[in-house]
């Protein structure tokens, strides 16, 4: 056996991230690991790439004990992991990066050429195609994740660990991804694949390892298991199908007519974009992410200054007005990145709450707070959500990434604006919660608000949006009715609609 | 008074002997950046150098082993820096500035343990940096005023500028040092010892301080005088602001530092009270960053209206 | 191994009474003296104070400290101290000490405190400062006299303030009164610490055209212009300099050719043992040459430790006696403007 | 069920816990920073330990010492509340120098010139000493906001001009007409609008009794109103407050002239019940400023803590001219004392100690407090 992770146990204080885990892997493996939020998937793989020491357990490599203090340790035994926030260095460029620390030199100078061909050389060889002199901060995310891979091949891995690597790439993206992951074990690589997508387990694992509250729940290959039960042992119920009612849409809330932003050379432009969002609907805005859509919703909420354009709020003209006064006008916004913007990692839960509303009755009165108040609504939003919390003064920074998500989903859903604009809401939400947060999307709907929902999730588009926008490099390509457009044709117009031909990621 | 070519040439002489120590320290303020780390301790570093320097002058009569002295006295305090700043997490303004009162307060403090004076010390057994003349040069009129008087350590300022912007851009270790730099997690998810090499760059930009706490206590006049520095070291976190923190920018911008310098020595004997003209070193600085920024903004906005042509 | 202090000239001056037989018999085991100053070797005339200081209790048996102040508000405090800690005569050196020893006076009664180098406003401290101005013109006259063709004299000093001007004024004027078409060139160094200064001042003045230069920035920083003396000399073209507060000539640096002397030692001196005798009267009084409080080497003085003959030739030092013994006789009187006017 | 326990959590047992951990750091420090004092007091001959106890009773050891150090010791907390306010915002600036000298310097002039009775020219003065300061931080925010600067390389330029400015302000604009000594750099003394004393024979003055009213105030502003819940998370995570639709420039300007205001005040504070007048060199030599930074880097900018803090750091320099006048021992060692302190507050040895397996931080902010001090 290549692998085996025997009896792993870690706890973090009061909380057992891991409790007993036993998992094995076989060369040319494909093993996915899922469970809900805090379930401990990657405690156990920080533990195997030597990020954390386990309290207890063994782990042993073709049968040999090994314990890695740090990562260069599992690296040396060949074992890599592509984590979700990549680790590259922005202003160097691709080979530079692929090569760091295997560097070929001429004396103590660089060789850069030959590295360059070397980088080309392994690109080819893996049919991950890449272009070794560019800056990998101009490359689009899904070429950095393929950068990511790259560096983990170059160093010789054989077992290379993916955490959640499809959360941040498109429908598109994510099917390479697949691709490439199959072609690695076809050549003999064993890969760790932790995910919450489910359909991806289907679609590539060999075996699938369920994990809840720290413990394994299941092993099985996915030959014989099903999407409905992985769901059912993960999180411990049934998930329920959702009905949606047509919409009652009644007057605008949201309209941008004539928005352009020029960039700086190298940045995204948008592109004369006219939308409208009406009370009582889910608009979409589906794209390939890097195609404009972070701007734009920059652009909306206030957070970037833009070129032409107006935006009128709820009846108000907003046109470049400050993030304060659009809050103020009636706009919640779930952003894309929840540590970038989301939240202060280093404040408490209480703290990240009240953003936004601490100027309000009955937070505050005359710039004074009411810290009863302010505490109270915390530990509301907490327990609507499930957060798993300990306390309303611990920092945001020690919630598992899905939990912070679900507080800061709760956080805008709960400010009731008409108007809520949400950002990949569901990015690294296990399924359950997932759920949740679509129940919440649609009674706000329901309601008669209007939620616009940028999503680089084709399925989620699909499900939950009344009307859908394609984005394409700075431009609103395409506008659709639910039920008459399929997932293909949206895909293509993703790519640039019918006017160019469908192209990878690379471009 | 006379403003003849013999006269520019002494006071760009001077300019440039005043100017290598800060250009030293320069070079080891904008090393630490290279690798994400604030290092304040620049003038701790460099006093230790200047004092130990002249210890080990008096015990041992040997320039090369004080300039060692002063080199390695350099490196303890930013290795102490370094250690509480990327060991033990401190605030790096806060153990750098704490670093520079510590070491004030310790040379004045073991002037008078080892030497029983107070304040200041000099024994004509001390021996001082030796002058280089260039062979050929000297003789030429304005040329060797400009190059006269100037010590090995001033002219390894400027070869070291040279040789560090070679290590930075050229070379392996040199690529691995920035790659630390430009995101300390991407390289210790690689293995890289990043701590250690942070480690080492502040130990090392140490010895730069304390080559210029030599060039201060045996360039010109071979003693120690409690406060020798005279802020040297917070000048040289200006100046690297405005060099970019890139060998030839610091180069550059030291230059510039002591051109206002020299400018307003020089307008010492106006109508300008000397409160004014030490004050212009400071605002010129100042101005420059302004003008870098808004120029910066200038040319982005150019290329900007460019590309979209 | 320490730094050459030379002895403070004897301190036989005419305003001192002198030590009576039944002072030094007396019993003054418990008196206590307070020397308050900034840290003592900042500067020579500090040093001189305190080594009188010493040899006076060691003479008179009294108990003393020295207390150093590390900043300016310590000034205050260390007086105040003082007085709390049962100490009978407070000496202050330094200007720092005109301001809160006036307050300190009129709060304690039973504590004389006196200040040395500045004026008091209160007239329950007795206060001694040096007429600068006087001494410096006579060493302008020497330095006219010795060099009485140059187009350009030079100065060197520390803050651009009233204090330094008189300095500056005196000398410019002593050298003027010789050569009146003298010019002159100044540099401040803003510090009483940096000797890197004082000697590129030193080499630009120079190539300026001086071949004096006043050397006014602080006993101690003083050793960056005669550093530059002597690498100008090595380089062909030699300037000349001189001291402050204390003989710095020395066979060492022939280009020291005589310098200004500030007798804080002769000063603390009248202080302790005036106050010994019981007859130690507050009041400020400003002492100069006459005094030999504020003396020029070679000229009030006989012996210096060192003589650059060729440079310092005789009738130089005539002259200045000449303009001393005027000075001493009142027929002559130099008052330094407002630097502000200048 | 839930609800209630995660409420209920702020118990005392949790503050408690909470603040002996908050004091943990400073007490290691101090402890650290003793024992290296007691080696370098040992080396020069003393007795450690009575060289200590002696610099302590030297500090706060009696009546008439306690006051010298709360005198002292006022400057130096306000240029602490300064320093927290602006840090514990992401602004480090190291401005609270120069804006003293400035607030110093103006509120001597207007102490002064103003007349009328005596309550009313100390206000006015006091007033006009925090505007000072309150304008020469806005000049530092301006400058760092306008054209990006950094604001700790601009607030240290801007503290050597301000020196300069007001050295040449009093030795040629406003020196003392009526000094007996012509050489002293000072302004004119102030008669009538000075602070009094509280206790007849101790120099401590109602300037300790505004700084403690302002500890309370500031305290006030950071725990319980909008301003400090937007300037600690502007500190915290400057996008996402800007996300939050805290308009952040507008914040630093707050945060910045407010710091500059109690700087301004302590250095107006310091001239009407300390000096009576302006003094060149009286902020900068005592480096009120500097150790204000220390007082609230020990205190975690708590303004409570920094209270303390100050009247620590006044006791060890009062405690240290102590020492060096009953015993000999230098006034360096006080010095190498309050550095070594300094240099251990902000470390963590806890958690280096723990850290040495575990996994780098799961976020810093690239672009936050960080990038404020390290540079890019
Ligand atoms: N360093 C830590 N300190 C405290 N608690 C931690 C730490 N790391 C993880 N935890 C906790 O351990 C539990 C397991 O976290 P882990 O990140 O492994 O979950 P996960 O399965 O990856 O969740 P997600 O799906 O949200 O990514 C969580 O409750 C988390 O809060
Ligand atoms: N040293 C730590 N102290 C406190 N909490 C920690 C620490 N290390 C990790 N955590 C928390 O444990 C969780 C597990 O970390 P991990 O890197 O897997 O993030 P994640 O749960 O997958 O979130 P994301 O999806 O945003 O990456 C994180 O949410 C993180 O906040
Ligand atoms: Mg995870
Ligand atoms: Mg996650």
């Amino acid at each position: 056996m290549l692998l085996h992770m025997h009896q792993i146990s870690k706890s973090y204080g009061p909380v057992t991230a891991n409790d007993q885990v036993s998992i094995e892997l076989h060369q040319g493996d494909i093993l996915a690991i899922v469970g809900e939020n805090g379930a401990g998937k990657s405690t156990l793989m920080k533990i195997l790439y030597g990020l954390e020491q386990p309290d207890n357990g063994t782990i042993y490599l073709n049968d040999r004990q090994v314990v890695f203090h740090r990562p260069s340790d599992a690296m040396a035994q060949g074992i890599g992991m592509v984590q979700q926030h990549f680790m590259l260095f922005g202003s160097m460029t691709v080979a530079e990066n692929v090569v760091y620390r295997k560097e070929t030199r001429k004396g103590l100078l660089m060789d850069h050429r030959r590295n360059q061909a070397l980088v080309k050389e392994l690109s080819q060889r893996y049919h991950l195609p890449v272009d070794p002199q560019a800056v990998v901060d101009d490359c689009p995310v899904g070429l950095q994740q393929r950068i990511e891979i790259l560096k983990i091949l170059y160093q010789d891995a054989h077992i290379i660990i993916f955490d959640e690597p499809s959360a941040v790439l498109t429908p598109l993206e994510v099917e390479d991804l697949l691709k490439t992951m199959e072609q690695l074990s076809r050549l003999g690589k064993s890969i760790i694949l932790i995910t919450h997508k489910l359909r991806e387990v289907m679609a590539v694992a060999h075996r699938v390892v369920v994990m809840r509250d720290g413990r394994v729940i299941s092993v099985s290959d996915t030959s014989e298991t099903s999407l409905e039960k992985m769901s059912y042992e993960m999180v411990g119920r049934q998930i329920p199908t959702r009905h949606m009612t047509p919409p009652t849409v009644g007057t605008p809330l949201l309209e941008v007519t004539g928005l352009s932003l020029k960039g700086e050379p190298g940045t995204i432009t948008l592109h004369d974009i006219h939308l409208q969002l009406r009370q009582g609907e889910i608009v979409g805005i589906a794209g390939v992410s890097g195609n404009g859509q972070s701007e734009l919703i920059r652009c909306l909420t206030g957070l970037q200054a833009y070129d032409t354009g107006q935006v009128m709020l709820n009846g108000t003209d907003v046109t470049q007005a400050s993030a304060g006064m659009i809050r103020e006008a009636g706009l919640a916004h779930i952003p894309e990145d929840r540590y970038a913007w989301g939240s202060a990692p280093a404040a408490t839960l209480a703290e990240n709450a009240l953003v936004g509303a601490e100027g309000r009755h009955p937070f505050s009165r005359s710039g004074i707070l009411n810290l009863r108040q302010v505490n109270a609504h915390a530990a509301h939003l907490i327990q609507d959500y499930d957060v798993k919390a300990a306390s309303l003064f611990q920092q945001m920074a020690s919630l598992s990434g899905g939990n912070a998500q679900k507080l800061i989903v709760a956080r805008e859903i709960a400010r009731k604006t008409p108007v809520l604009i949400a950002c990949e809401p569901t990015r690294g939400i296990d399924i359950g919660a997932m759920e949740y947060i679509h129940g919440q999307l649609i009674e706000k709907r329901d309601q008669g608000d209007g939620v616009l929902l940028v999503s680089s999730e084709l399925s989620e588009i699909m499900d939950l949006c009344d009307r859908i926008y394609v984005m394409f490099e700075g431009r609103l390509n395409g506008e659709f009715i639910r039920g008459e457009v399929d997932e293909k044709t949206l895909g293509l117009y993703m790519l640039g609609g019918n006017r160019h031909a469908p192209q990878t990621a690379l471009g | 008074m006379n403003l003849s070519p013999e006269y520019l040439a002494v006071l760009a002489n001077s300019t440039i002997r005043m100017t290598t120590p800060i250009l030293l320290v320069t070079l080891a303020a904008a090393l630490c950046t290279r690798v994400k780390l604030f290092n304040i301790a620049l003038e701790g570093a460099m006093i230790a150098g200047a004092f130990f320097s002249i210890v080990a002058n008096y015990y041992t009569g040997s320039i090369w082993l004080s300039v060692m002295a002063g080199a390695v006295s350099g490196m303890a305090v930013c290795g102490l820096v370094g250690f509480c700043v990327v060991h033990l997490k401190a605030s790096a303004v806060v153990a750098g500035l704490a670093a520079n009162t510590l070491m004030t307060a310790t040379t004045t403090y073991l002037l008078s343990i080892i030497f029983n004076t107070k304040g200041v010390f000099t024994h004509p057994s001390l021996v001082s940096l030796p002058k280089i003349t260039l062979p050929g040069v000297a003789g030429i009129p304005f040329i060797g005023t400009l190059f006269s008087g100037l010590t090995p350590l001033d002219y390894l300022a400027f070869i070291l500028a040279g040789l560090l912007y070679v290590f930075l851009y050229k070379t392996v270790p040199g690529f691995r040092l920035r790659a630390v730099g430009i995101n300390p997690e991407a390289a210790r998810s690689l293995g890289t010892p990043v701590e250690r090499w942070q480690l080492l760059t502040i130990t090392f930009s140490g010895l730069l301080c304390g080559l210029g706490g030599c060039l201060l206590s045996m360039g010109t006049v071979t003693l120690f005088i409690q406060n020798i520095t005279s802020g040297r070291g917070y000048i040289a976190l200006a100046a690297n602001t405005l060099g970019q923190s890139h060998p030839l920018g610091v180069l550059l911008s030291c230059g510039f530092f002591g051109f206002s310098q020299a400018v307003g020595n020089a307008l010492q004997n106006t109508a300008l009270k000397t409160q004014m003209t030490f004050s212009i070193p400071y605002a010129a600085t100042i101005v420059a960053l302004i003008a870098f920024h808004l120029y910066t903004q200038h040319k982005k906005k150019k290329a900007k209206e460019a590309s979209l042509q | 191994a320490s730094q050459s202090t030379p002895e403070a000239p004897a301190a036989e001056t005419a305003a001192a009474p002198p030590a009576t037989p039944a002072a030094s018999e007396a019993d003054f085991s418990h008196l206590k003296v307070a020397l308050i100053s900034d840290p003592i070797g900042t500067e020579q005339f500090i040093l001189q104070a305190y080594h009188k200081v010493e040899e006076m209790a060691g003479i008179h048996g009294f108990q003393w400290t020295s207390m150093e102040c590390g900043d300016t508000a310590q000034w205050e405090e260390n007086g105040r101290a003082a007085a709390n800690e049962g100490y009978d005569l407070v000496i202050g050196v330094g200007w720092q000490a005109a301001e809160p020893f006036s307050a300190l006076a009129d709060e304690f009664d039973h504590v004389h405190y006196a200040v040395i180098d500045a004026i008091a406003g209160n007239d329950k401290v007795t206060s001694i400062g040096f007429n600068e101005t006087e001494g410096c013109y006579v060493l302008g006259v020497m330095i006219g006299t010795a060099f009485p063709d140059e187009a350009l004299y030079g100065y060197v000093g520390s803050f651009q303030t009233q204090a330094t001007y008189k300095y500056r004024y005196g000398f410019s004027e002593g050298v003027k009164s010789v050569n009146p078409d003298a010019e002159f060139m100044y540099n401040y160094t803003n510090s009483y610490s940096d000797t890197s200064l004082p000697y590129e001042y030193t080499t630009q003045q120079q190539a300026a055209g001086a071949t004096f230069i006043f050397g006014g920035v602080a006993a101690s920083a003083n050793a960056g212009i005669y550093q530059a003396a002597l690498d100008l000399a090595e380089r062909g073209t030699p300037i000349y300099t001189t001291g402050l507060s204390v003989d710095q000539t020395t066979p060492d640096n022939p280009y020291i050719i005589g310098g200004a002397l500030k007798n804080t030692g002769s000063c603390t001196e009248i202080i302790i043992s005036q106050y010994l005798d019981g007859t130690l009267a507050g009041g400020a009084q400003i002492l100069g040459l006459k005094e030999d409080a504020f003396g020029v080497v070679h000229v009030t003085t006989d012996t210096a430790n060192y003589m650059n003959e060729e440079m310092m030739p005789p009738e130089a030092i005539d002259a200045a006696k000449a303009v001393a013994a005027k000075i001493i006789a009142g027929e002559l009187e130099i008052i330094a403007p407002e630097e502000s006017a200048n | 069920m839930h609800h209630k326990q995660l409420l209920g959590n702020e118990s005392l047992r949790h503050w408690l816990r909470r603040f002996a951990g908050a004091l943990k750091q400073p007490t290691l420090a101090i402890f650290a920073g003793l024992v290296v004092g007691g080696i370098v007091i040992a080396l020069s001959g003393f007795h450690p330990l009575t060289a200590i106890g002696n610099m302590l009773k030297g500090g706060f050891g009696s009546a008439y010492y306690l006051t010298t150090t709360l005198t002292r010791s006022t400057p130096i907390i306000f240029a602490g509340l300064a320093a927290a306010l602006a840090w514990g915002s992401g602004y480090p600036s190291l401005g609270a120098s120069g804006q003293m000298i400035l607030g110093a310097l103006i509120c001597s002039q207007a102490a002064v010139r103003f007349t009328g009775p005596p309550l009313w020219v100390i206000t006015l003065s006091l007033l006009c000493g925090m505007l000072g300061g309150m304008l020469y931080s806005l000049l530092a925010a301006w400058i760092s906001d306008r054209f990006k600067l950094y604001l700790l390389i601009v607030t240290l330029m801007l503290n050597y001009i301000a020196d300069y400015i007001a050295s040449y302000t009093t030795t040629y604009l406003v020196k003392d007409p009526f000094g007996a000594d012509a050489s002293a750099i000072q302004t004119q003394r102030i008669e009538s609008g000075i602070l009094p004393r509280i206790f007849t024979g101790y120099t401590v003055h109602w300037g300790f009794v505004i700084a403690l009213v302002t500890v309370i105030i500031i305290l006030f502003i950071m725990k319980k109103t909008t301003f400090g819940y937007r300037a600690r998370m502007g500190g915290l995570n400057p996008r996402f407050a800007e996300y939050g639709g805290i308009n952040s420039q507008r914040m630093m300007y707050g945060v910045l002239l407010l710091s500059g205001a109690l700087a301004g005040l302590g250095g107006a504070c310091e001239v009407l019940g300390a000096r009576f007048r302006y003094v060149d060199g009286m902020i900068t030599s005592p480096g009120y400023a500097w150790s204000g930074i220390i007082a609230s880097l020990m205190a975690s900018n708590h303004p409570v803590g920094i209270f303390f803090s100050s009247i620590f750091l006044a006791g060890l320099t009062t405690g240290g001219g102590a020492i060096e006048r009953s015993m000999g021992v230098p006034s360096e060692v006080t010095t190498i004392i309050q550095s070594v302190i300094t240099l251990l507050i902000t470390a963590h040895f806890v958690m280096a100690a723990r850290k040495r397996h575990a996994a780098p931080a799961p976020y810093t902010p690239s672009e936050g407090g960080d990038l404020h001090e390290s540079q890019p």
